[in-house]
């Protein structure tokens, strides 16, 4: 979050509201997560104008329209290559990327690896649902079912994809990020609707690339892994945790006794591409070399 | 010699071929050097292995007095480095031409009517080398290479009687920091060169290039470098790409002249990215491009896509390379026109905009710019292989005639009134605002939406929203399309026209000046702007000419093909796609024989 | 009633209307249901909102006494389940039809010869529940929706005079097992819908529907189901693919079916996985397919054009929807038919082939495999939403007519000596081998090659290669171009004869038999090949009528610019792109007009 | 490695080198691990007609065709994908992917979390060269160059595409896989060749994905990352490593004293997709539910 786009006026949580209507269902775990944005961005005092919220395709990218900033809903899987295009060329612009597990995981997570090596001052917010909502209850790499190998049933259910039980493993997005070196990594819950708030207003403020992965239940199409589901088994981050040590997140992300909720992982030592790119910059600013002119005259 | 005056012609084909890294490219480069500074024009084509080593390498060069249109036909002169050198790239030479070849390296078959010169490349340079070894302390000498290029050098300015004193300059320029001795070493192997070929000569036949007087300030130059400086001049202040031959250079000349402009350049992770973050940056601002080859613009797709829904302004280069899939990634080849026209799912707006030669790049990149600002869209510019690869002296374009385009902002009073991003304008461009504009925020989708842009999918809607982005290119043919197309000779009376795009141009100018020069009346209109296409020129055209050619570098005719669903207009087609461009008797044969059905 | 006899014919337009997740869609397939019963034939057309909950549904089923071709003109009768649905769906509506509204959800606006049936749905059903309600244990009550569907379904049986009866049947074998209580609940229900419209009825206007007696076996079904069994009918043993609207259903319906058939199916991480798989297995001799959309078809190109240029079975679907970008991802639209033409840079073969009514899916599903096998190419299969959610009463495909092709695979003879993946035929299909044969051994690749499949870039190479993969499609052309149209009508005295492709066949013919009996002469060809395209088969049609039709869902007249392109004719065209399909009034107007010009 | 693709025949390392002359460059690290690789099929006994080397692009993706086994030489970056359908859809096939350090990590990074689900019994076999070999020297995502902003130097050197230093961070591969829980995770060096096929031999041996890791130089393009660079950096995994323990085995990937060689993490208990496939399959095998006569009849 740049000083660049924060304002100096006073923004109320509704400011940030935008006269279109949410469109998810009854009950829908994202309802939570847009309201934790909302303040999140009015504790921060980010400026509407000068904030772009980007996002991909599913139910959650819908996220940008109910919002009065800037935004940019684009396709499926891609937010994060048009976020870093965007923040890269404005780093004076605060820059959100927001969508669910399946864009960010499955066709997305080419993306993530990579803008972590860039490290560019952008908080992704991830409405993980463990399903495809959007096209109406497929997998995705977080669902959560049994192996087909040992599901007793042959009765179709669960996903639509995989009727008799899944054929592939879950994924653990929050061991990925800690090996990816994404340098604030953190898990919410839209149903702990302060802490989620707290998690976002940190992510924003942090100077690098912030993942925060918030569970966020479809009632409509997971009626495996609801909001009590999550009320079970989510617990704080230990106080003792020291979100530095890489080692010990990685462990923390790999327990399997529940889901810690909070910042698991951070490394406010890492390099940012714009700061790299600001320094490459001024190192030939002032120097009449950027001119055409003299370009075309080296072939002379 | 070099007091010569310009009444004596120059048009010689020099061809230099060996193994990958042994030297072809810079003894390329280094000739290249010293012609042009003879105030000759030089027109180079070449061809590189798509392996790293092991393959041949070959690289042309036309030398000639004045405009060179093409890399001319038969080879006068070929250099041949290695064996497979000469098996592979003998073809093509003039009967009664001539061979100069590294006798350390093969001894050639025998070919009567040809003029043969052997010489001890290796040998002679080996012998330069020792004659220094004393003088040069043991870590350079360790990785002192001996001067090949230099005896070659030495050897080819001396068969077309070309002064040395240029190529003494140079080395002096050139290895002055490192050193008297070398300096020696190297004016000496350029002697030893000359005079080996100078002791053989007698009787034999040497081809003459006479110096010309320079007029002009001039580069030498070649596509892709001519297209990056194009994309700075135009304002292009941030790129995204990732390597793909032949277009690599492109973003790795920008690499290094990107920070000295402000501006920002990242080698993405595929060109999925490379694409998403050139959008993000246009809707941020910024005049953004990526350049790509065949593979990487079909990886594209679905974003240019998004960029038309969405009206982002953003270049696309496409240097085309040879081949479907993988294909011959190092070859030429026109064959990327259907994508780069028809490739979206349902249908966007996108302009594509070929560029025709070595000058060109500069321009055309300039109007990519301009077009995606002024329209709002992504333009896709077609070079190719043989285009961005190709050297040529060129006069220096006049900066002052590059007039830049900026995207149409809303007002103040109409980001304090309810700013409509899409608004349904009659020239189909709404003002778009850029984030940090109070009163403009908007959501940029590629969903359907309203003119709020809020998404909406009622027939109505969808019918005007679409008409409104279609109009945009109505616009754009209404408007300019005069500018986009060129013609040569006189359609009112050609009995073969002519119809064209690309990097063909030079050598279909050079076939028809000849066609006419033997009396056929011929002309030619050649297409910058490919889509919109320019419809009326191009029906005009053909109604005065009696028959129409499309000769283009593709397999299944798809400009022609283009040009028909647009004009219905009956033509001729002439295509060839294995990897090389058009050699201007190919095109001269064609012209003949439809003179004759 | 059910005594009626088949002299009374029946053809009534029912539109069901309300909000996403209320019931609509399960009302309309419980209508088909009891319709198609009666020997009735069915044709029905949905439309959904881009969002889960929230947007307004339409389901419009045609009941017809014979073959039904579209999904008709005005609306007879519309059932209103909200204000929303109300607005958004009752126009179209016969300005003397019926309207069946919720009255607990809303009052409709006066319209002066319509006539008008309220209903309170909820009421009605919530009073049904209750009374079963002591009889029902504690948790299952709970979850029991009131039956507001059944009480729909009753009152618009009777409003059409249906009989009832095979409503009981059903509701008894659907609610059999949860109990006595829940059947009584639900038998009812429906005759507390019938009642209440039978209270009403009077003198005001009721549509009647008479039973045919059912002479074939016949299904209900809908386009993606059909789709899906063909491939499975093929032979498809293998399926990769990634959710997409309207394509998802496809991969849904294959993901319970596959494992049966010993076949595998995967849900990829995105659609580049999912043909890289598909080629992947096909490669290792399985028949393989993917279905997907336009976003997803434009991330396959780059893979597509492998497979063309390895020479590598597959199907890819392309069930096709509105809008370019994410556009209008529950609509339908005609729009990708030049991405999957031109779809690739550069050229390597591919066919194209588009299904055309809810009976032809199967058949060029199968069809599609087929080409696949024979030519060893990528094989698109062009279908659209309107047509993959479109369910229709059709005969019983007759499984002894499908006929299998297999890939042609190497003699022992030839694994024995030497074996030439890629030798040079005259059809230009060559031997496949699969891995497991030995002696068979070749690498597989999308870079240029020579026979044996070593990378070669030699000209001559690369021409000879690539001929002979197009040949392949020279050799379909020839070989069965006509078992790929159908012709409709008698070109040889029309005066406008209609050219098209695809879902609009059913509406095409519809509307050309109309304007037929009305003593015009209008013929019409649909290609159900689109590429290669059967020109010889148009070109002949086209010289015998007057004046050309082009009718198509896509923005720009990508067919006709496509039939244009192959075969230089000249068309009117006529296109339309808003989402929906073309109503037959529409084209019998375009006929007329043409007509009268 | 399954069964069916070992042959009763003995083939020696000889017999899988086929007639195409390697075409890489003197002194490329490919030739190496070429070499080690027949050497592993040897002492597997791989069938050459049950085997198939799937690649991308790049100069190390130019393998298959030096061998004489089955090969699909494909696209950059998604050999994974196309050896997915192959071993899913022909469990009885041995396959083995090759590919260069951009191929796998830049533009195919998308599909190793997702092939890591899915424990396919596939050998991958990245040849990391630190730079891109083909395209003749622009940056990869395991470049090690100093970041533009501590370079001193402006004179356009090192990566091609980064002329003025790295503006974003390296990637480690073996953290990742890790995260991924691919379920045999190695790293080789083809100049440690009787390792490297020992590595090989335990990667083929493998039920299940198997990423091996191996450095190999590319003097032409990195006079960096020399053979000279990684002998001094390697070191063989520590005796008392254990590869089981996956905290242990991040920990050990994350060390920056150099570059441990050797099997660093490993799950065997982690299912295939194959086996679940199979599962699925046998449950349903013996009832005649495949007909498609009995399906259209469902909609009767
Ligand atoms: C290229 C492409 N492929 C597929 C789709 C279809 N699609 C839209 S959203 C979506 C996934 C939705 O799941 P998720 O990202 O988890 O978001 P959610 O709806 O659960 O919030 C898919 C597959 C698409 N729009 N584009
Ligand atoms: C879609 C696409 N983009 C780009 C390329 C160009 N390309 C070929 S190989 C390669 C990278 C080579 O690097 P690496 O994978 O590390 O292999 P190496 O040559 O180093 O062995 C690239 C970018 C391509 N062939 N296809
Ligand atoms: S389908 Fe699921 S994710 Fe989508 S809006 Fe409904 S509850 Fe939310
Ligand atoms: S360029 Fe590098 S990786 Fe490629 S063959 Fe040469 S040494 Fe090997
Ligand atoms: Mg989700
Ligand atoms: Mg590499």
């Amino acid at each position: 979050m740049p000083e660049t786009a924060v304002s100096q006026q006073q923004y109320a949580p509704k400011d940030y509201k935008s006269s279109l209507k949410p469109i998810w269902c009854p009950g829908c775990g994202d309802f939570g997560v847009l309201n934790a944005l909302y303040k999140a961005m009015s504790i921060c005092g980010l400026s509407p104008e000068k904030t772009v919220i980007v996002s991909g395709i599913g139910c959650s990218s819908r996220l940008p329209g109910f919002v009065t900033t800037y935004g940019f809903h684009s396709v499926h899987g891609r937010a994060l290559t048009i976020a870093t295009g965007i923040k890269v060329s404005r780093p004076d612009l605060n820059v959100v990327v927001v969508g669910g597990d399946g864009d960010g995981y499955s066709i997305g997570a080419g993306h993530l690896p990579h803008t972590a090596r860039r490290n560019p001052d952008i908080t992704y917010l991830i409405m993980n649902n463990n399903v495809y909502g959007l096209t109406k209850g497929q997998v995705s790499p977080t669902s959560m079912v049994p192996m087909a190998s040992v599901q007793a049933n042959l009765d179709p259910k669960r996903w639509k994809t995989t009727p008799y039980g899944m054929t592939e493993d879950t994924i653990n997005p929050i061991a990925m990020a800690i090996a990816y070196d994404i340098s604030f990594v953190a898990r919410g819950f839209s149903y702990r609707p302060n802490q989620l708030t707290e998690i976002i207003v940190a992510g924003l403020q942090h100077k690098g690339f912030a993942l925060i992965d918030a569970f966020s239940p479809c009632p409509t199409f997971n009626q495996d892994q609801t909001d009590d589901f999550y009320k079970e088994r989510t617990y704080d981050v230990p106080e003792d945790h020291d979100p530095t040590d890489r080692v010990k997140a990685f462990e923390l992300a790999l327990r399997t006794d529940g889901y810690p909720i909070g910042v698991i992982y951070r490394n406010d030592l890492k390099h940012s591409i714009m700061e790299e790119q600001a320094a490459l910059k001024s190192r030939f600013a002032g120097q009449p070399s950027g001119s055409v002119s003299a370009l075309l005259h080296r072939f002379v | 010699m070099s007091q010569q005056t310009a009444t004596h012609a120059t048009d010689v084909v020099v061809r230099l071929a060996g193994e990958s890294g042994e030297g072809v490219v810079s003894l390329g480069d280094l000739t290249v050097q010293m012609l042009s500074s003879l105030g000759l024009d030089i027109y180079t084509f070449q061809t590189f292995p798509a392996e790293i080593k092991g393959g041949t390498v070959m690289y042309q060069i036309r030398v000639h007095s004045g405009v060179t249109l093409s890399q001319g036909d038969g080879v006068d002169v070929l250099i041949a480095l290695s064996k497979d050198g000469y098996d592979t790239f003998h073809q093509g030479m003039r009967e009664d031409g001539i061979l100069l070849y590294d006798s350390d390296a093969f001894t050639p078959p025998e070919s009567p009517g040809r003029t043969e010169y052997g010489l001890p490349i290796s040998t002679l340079a080996n012998h330069e080398k020792q004659a220094v070894r004393s003088e040069v302390e043991g870590e350079q000498l360790k990785r002192l290479p001996p001067p090949k290029n230099i005896v070659g050098l030495g050897a080819l300015m001396r068969l077309i009687s070309a002064p040395l004193e240029p190529a003494e300059q140079y080395i002096r320029d050139l290895f002055g920091r490192k050193g008297e001795p070398i300096v020696r070493m190297n004016i000496n192997a350029l002697h030893v060169g000359a005079q080996h070929i100078e002791n053989q000569i007698g009787a034999k036949r040497t081809p003459h290039v006479y110096p010309v007087p320079i007029e002009r300030e001039r580069l030498t130059i070649n596509g892709n470098q001519m297209l990056a400086i194009g994309a700075l001049a135009a304002g292009c202040r941030f790129y995204a790409g990732y390597p793909i031959t032949p277009a690599s250079d492109i973003m790795e000349f920008l690499a290094k002249e990107m920070p000295k402009f402000g501006g920002e350049l990242i080698q993405a992770e595929d060109e999925i990215a490379a694409i998403g973050m050139c959008l993000g940056a246009s809707f941020a601002g910024k005049k953004s491009m990526t350049a790509t080859s065949g593979p990487g613009l079909s990886l594209m797709v679905e974003q240019i896509n998004l960029g038309g829904q969405a009206e982002l302004p953003v270049v696309v280069a496409d240097i085309q390379r040879g081949g479907a899939s993988t294909g011959m990634p190092t070859k030429t080849s026109q064959g990327d026109l259907n994508l780069a026209v028809y490739g979206v799912h349902n249908e966007s707006p996108r302009i594509v905009i070929a560029a025709s030669s070595v000058e060109d790049c500069f321009w055309t990149s300039v109007d990519a710019f301009n077009l995606a600002e002024k329209y709002q869209c992504p333009v896709i510019l077609l070079s190719d292989q043989a285009l961005a690869t190709r050297k040529c002296t060129i006069p220096m374009p006049e900066l002052d005639k590059v007039r830049l385009e900026e995207r149409l902002k809303p007002t103040s009073e109409e980001l304090s009134n309810g700013f409509h991003r899409f608004e349904l304008t009659e020239t189909g461009v709404s003002p778009m605002s850029i984030p940090g504009m109070a009163g403009g925020a908007y959501v940029s989708t590629g969903i359907e939406h309203d003119e709020l842009s809020n998404p909406g999918y009622d027939p109505d809607l969808a019918q005007r929203m679409k008409a409104k982005r279609f109009r945009k290119l109505e616009t754009l043919a209404k408007s300019e399309g005069a500018s986009y197309y060129r013609l040569w000779g006189e359609p009112r009376r050609a009995k073969v026209g002519i119809i064209a795009f690309g990097s063909t141009e030079g050598v279909l100018r050079e076939s028809a000046e000849r066609a006419r020069e033997e009396g056929y009346p011929v002309a030619h209109l050649h297409c910058r702007l490919i889509n919109p296409l320019p419809v009326e020129a191009i029906k005009e055209f053909a109604a005065r000419c009696d028959k129409i050619l499309i000769p283009e570098l593709n397999w299944s005719g798809q400009f022609g093909h283009w040009v028909r669903a647009n004009t219905n207009i009956e033509y001729h087609s002439f295509t060839k796609d294995v990897g090389l461009p058009f050699a201007p008797n190919e095109i001269y044969n064609q012209i003949i024989q439809l003179l004759a059905e």
